[in-house]
């Protein structure tokens, strides 16, 4: 991969950290309210991913989708107006954080009920299919989504018709407060393809190459009709499930339900971060994909510190005017509600 | 040109047409392709259109009707079939929290063109868990159109219709119908999808209703014709919009309103078509809007009692005969 | 002894009392231990009575409700919470399906102490997916009982009657309400789980309403006495089965009747109330039996139109007034 | 195993049969309507199985579960008074054919909706297990509800938790019209256990012997605490889907479609029966397990002819005898449906 590529991923983590962070202080400000998922910590699944797919590809995503979009090209002054409920959202201001929608640019949706990922993506690699086009659909999911029944309905529809459907799973360890190993029997996630005879793997999420090598991969694999392939791209979020939850209670009641007892699951959740830690901290545990990229690209001598402050400039001015436009884009009427909900009518008579 | 046919063939020539007419329509559902559908709707599709366009599916509904709401938006005119509205519980957030709300929430930038039928209502003797009606779970439905044609003509119609349309459509289809016979005339123009119509004219009272209980309405309309009571009967077509204008004018020339459905009458769709009457016929009414529905019990098997859960040609004219009864003096209902 | 708490506070002290009373109460659900909840309701318990009585799932609604269907069989009254009624479209078939229909489907032999506790309504912006009312979905089922308690008070003894009885019950919990404060008294008596209750006495005209609109009722009626208009307030607390009787009084004596509904008009919960009204108190009724609900569209997310798409005190008051407002000579409404 | 044992499966795999062969004319008839799936071929499946259940264990069935009921130790006129839909039925006409209850025996009912009984199992043995009795669940389900969502969420949360279920797959190649390798991506139904590290094994479900034996295993290892156990039996249905299904469509159809290509599906179906056999046919392919059991009591000197003819005469009379209880039996009045509508009011008042 060339200098231009990775830049150009360096760039989409950074702009994902700092749009993600920015929207967390407009959310406190009350700029945008609802339930408001936020990325920091697994950029690099979507940069890798995304930065691997073709233009012609479909994207499906869940309601952690801001970073989704935006690496898609949904442009972020679009996607900040849509988080603050303006006409000049991506949604029209109908959809809000969760309903991200950019027809043009293939990026089929933010799904929020859980597990609804699957079926649309199938859908529309089935029209692809049928229309033998060379076009792959890439459908995102939590490790929590795996346990609802549409994961392995799907999976099976695509393996039995060898439909062109990348699966990929950001596994957080966590459904909102529950760890993976107290949802999910087989906490490999990777492993439950098997079901299907998918072919799938296990990748590290927190590495940006892995996780674009891993990708272009599969895709290379889906396009020669091979079926479906599934990754899982082990990651973490440093902030809580949304907005609404701190994320900080999780040891503390946990060790008092389980304080006369030796479980393995105090330990493994003793050993995650209970509050969003600071930027030192993450850089001292090594494990922050941005921080990683950046080292990379220095010590490769692809990009040195001042440009990466540069880059970094460039990027605050824009999640500063994505901002800016949100605030003056205008509040969408109930005219602009109906003709959404009517936007299929046309001429036809109804009664 | 008309001809008798069945139910189900209409259906399925209309499905025939359609997807000659456009190689973006296909369908999906349960033993539709080999099997050629379990009440003959899909017959011959897949020989004629191959495995792609006619899609046997494993027992999934929630998955396949999402399949559905992927395939239109990616462009193409899927007809998912669910072999019975009673498994259609288990396709209800693709058909209600996608299909309905995905045009609406993007803002109005995709399509939707998407048609789920479904059979359903009691047929003969297929217990509780197989005798649902749940028309009214598709009513409250923003975005959702719903249509329930009682007749192979209307059948033909508004499924082309739907198909055509690029909205989300649920179709009801009785599975009592599907062997009734009717004329079918396949140039003749199509009245609008959600239109009703009246199938009866009358001067003593209305009768609103739709699906299969059309043909027993006007069946009770016909009896009690012999006693000069002269009964119209309105027959919906449609239940999301529904057409208040015909059912309107309707009451306000009989003053007498008798709504039948064959769902239990506690907030099944009569509910609405009761309510809305009511209010907006008030001043033309004689008497109290009545509803005549099922039992409140899930249907049982046993053949006598289930056929006493819903409306018959007989307690419909009961129905009729009670709603016109002169009050006694100073007594209220 | 009475109290000031909150809504969610008497329903988390409600699980708790039966909880403790009776070791075949269980709790399931996403979160509801270890994390306390989405809405707290559960807090507290997950230490006091450990993993196996308060459970946390996995995202899978179908299977763990279905799961609460297969422990009521076998003796056990569990007690499953939804995180919202959106998602329970994906749970129907083993509410609607199973729960309602198995002590029916096999001639009375098992109890169905199966009690599915679920969050909805229209919050703060949380869009069309995460807006749903849906009662009436539940209220035509029959075999199913439903409650929709508004107030602290009401949380506490409908939850612990719900928890008692054999019948399966659905507890629709306002998401609005959980933060809402009230007068609790765990020693006074309960009424009837089904009874309505009348929150306020008028003659002038008789709101029927329920859950959330509660209050924005009572506001309005506060509003409308400043202008010498005195509204009777009458909670339902039940949308299945519904208590005529309390309803019918009221508007028989204020002969004017209004239904407010959160949910979009089209077919919701309100149909039935007052197609039900309208002909059970026809002749009392001296304008058209009205009903004021939600605009017909998925909410939206932008804040100002979510608001404009739901009842508001002010949208009540006017609605009061349109109902009250003398018809023009010879007009019909 | 003794010889009794031998000999009392053996007689109720004939009064499988023999019932189900009637229940077929009752059919014919008239004296039974709506959907009737009948068992011809499978009865190895319900009486290994079940014969090697414990009384306390709990069974949860499908609609194809009249056999099912019986070996159970329902008795056959309550299940035939259910067909007629009569008072006396073990649902008092209530439920009919799919919906066969009878509490007293832990047999929780017949289930129409494919994919109900996996939840309903794994809610009676989270029972269990919290209660920590010595007792297990049966789960019967069929090789096309395998493709239920409900499928895989319930095998998850019964790893999880190592709740005591016995999972039995009735695989008999076809969901209706369609064959296991026309619905799933991975026709070894066994092998989808995997995806939840379930303990999962294949056998012949046409010789009741093996079906005994496996499943006694897997019942001792459940009753060790270890968690559910998945057995998969390899089985047919002799007969079509249910008395609405002639089931001698497949073929002819199927070569149309496929006419101009070589399709593994072809061959696969072409050795399907697309008739029901004659008795002889059955004991020339040898594949019907009462034969097969038949001659191994036979050749083992379990059983002689004569008894074998004596067996058979007396299940025969008691087929007859449940036509006769069932016909005699009063239809069931609208104030016995509104009782079990009310089974569980009590003295509540309600409003
Ligand atoms: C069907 C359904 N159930 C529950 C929820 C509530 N909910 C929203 S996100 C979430 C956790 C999802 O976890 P995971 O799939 O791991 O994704 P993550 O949030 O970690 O990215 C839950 C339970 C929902 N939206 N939909
Ligand atoms: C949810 C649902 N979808 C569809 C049906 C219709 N249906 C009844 S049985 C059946 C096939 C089931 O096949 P399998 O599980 O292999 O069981 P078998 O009938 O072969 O014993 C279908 C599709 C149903 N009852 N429930
Ligand atoms: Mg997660
Ligand atoms: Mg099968």
């Amino acid at each position: 991969m060339d200098r231009t590529a990775k830049i150009a991923m360096l760039r989409d983590m950074l702009l994902a950290r700092a749009f993600e962070e920015r929207a967390a202080r407009e959310y406190t400000r009350g700029n945008i309210a609802g339930f408001l998922h936020l990325y920091p910590g697994e950029e690099a699944v979507a940069v890798g991913v995304l930065h691997a797919a073709e233009p012609a590809d479909y994207i499906v995503s869940t309601y952690r989708e801001h970073v989704h979009a935006m690496v898609r090209g949904v442009p972020p002054r679009a996607v900040m107006a849509e988080l603050f409920g303006r006409i000049d959202g991506c949604s029209k201001g109908m959809g809000g954080s969760m309903h991200l929608f950019d027809r043009e640019r293939r990026f089929m949706g933010g799904y929020a009920i859980v597990g609804e990922t699957y079926p649309v993506a199938v859908g529309i690699a089935y029209t692809i299919a049928m229309r033998e086009l060379p076009e792959a659909v890439i459908c995102f999911f939590g490790d929590g989504a795996v346990n609802q029944g549409t994961f392995h309905e799907s999976l099976n529809m695509a393996a039995l018709w060898r439909l062109p459907v990348l699966f990929v799973c950001e596994n957080n360890h966590y459904q909102i407060g529950t760890e993976i190993h107290r949802h999910s029997a087989v906490a490999e996630v990777y492993k439950r393809a098997c079901a299907h005879r998918i072919p799938a793997e296990r990748v590290n999420g927190m590495d940006v190459l892995a996780v674009h090598e891993a990708t272009r991969n599969a895709l290379a694999r889906i396009r020669e009709g091979t079926g479906p392939q599934l990754l899982e791209f082990e990651t973490y979020r440093f902030r809580g499930h949304s907005m609404a939850d701190p994320g900080t209670y999780r040891p503390r009641v946990e060790v008092q339900a389980y304080e006369k007892e030796e479980d393995p699951v105090t330990v493994a959740i003793g050993e995650t971060l209970p509050t969003y830690p600071t930027a030192e901290q993450i850089a001292a545990a090594g494990t922050d994909s941005i921080a990683r990229m950046a080292t990379h690209m220095n010590e490769g001598g692809l990009l040195e510190a001042a440009a990466l402050e540069k880059l970094q400039a460039e990027i605050d001015e824009i999640v500063e005017d994505a901002v800016q436009f949100a605030s003056r884009s205008p509040e969408p009427t109930l005219e602009d509600a109906r003709a959404a909900l009517d936007c299929n009518r046309g001429m036809e008579v109804l009664i | 040109m008309a001809n008798e046919v069945l139910y189900w063939q209409a259906l399925n020539q209309a499905l025939d047409a359609e997807m000659a007419a456009d190689d973006s329509v296909f369908v999906l559902g349960e033993d539709v392709g080999l099997y050629g559908g379990s009440y003959r709707v899909t017959e011959g599709l897949y020989v004629k259109y191959g495995e792609w366009r006619v899609r046997d599916t494993p027992i999934s509904e929630g998955s396949f009707t999402g399949l559905g709401v992927g395939a239109a938006l990616a462009g193409m005119r899927p007809v998912v079939e669910i072999m019975t509205i009673n498994f259609s519980l288990l396709a209800l957030d693709a058909i209600v929290n996608m299909a309905a709300k995905i045009p609406f929430m993007s803002g109005g930038q995709f399509p939707m063109p998407l048609v789920v039928r479904m059979p359903g209502g009691v047929a003969k003797q297929l217990a509780a868990q197989h005798s649902q009606r749940l028309e009214q779970m598709y009513m409250n439905v923003p975005g959702l159109r719903v249509a329930v044609p009682a007749t192979p003509q209307d059948a033909w119609w508004q499924l082309r219709q739907a198909i055509r349309t690029d909205e989300p459509i649920v179709l009801l289809e009785h599975e009592l119908l599907y062997f009734s016979k009717g004329m079918l005339d396949t140039d003749a123009e199509a009245p609008p999808m959600h239109r009703a119509a009246v199938r009866r004219e009358g001067q003593d009272l209305t009768i609103v209703t739709y699906s299969r209980m059309v043909d027993l309405s006007l069946r009770a309309a016909d009896r009690l014709a012999a006693d000069g009571i002269s009964a119209e009967v309105v027959d919906l077509r449609s239940l999301r919009p529904i057409d208040w204008d015909t059912c309107a004018r309707s009451v306000e020339k009989t003053h007498y309103l008798l709504v039948v459905e064959e769902d239990s009458r506690f907030a099944g769709a009569g509910a609405e078509v009761a309510a809305t009457l009511a209010e907006r016929c008030f001043f033309s009414l004689d008497a109290p809007p009545a509803r005549h529905g099922g039992l409140e019990m899930p249907t049982p098997y046993n053949a006598t009692l289930e056929a006493a859960s819903i409306p018959t040609v007989t307690s419909i004219e009961q129905a009729v005969r009670k709603l016109l009864e002169p009050l006694p003096q100073g007594e209220q209902r």
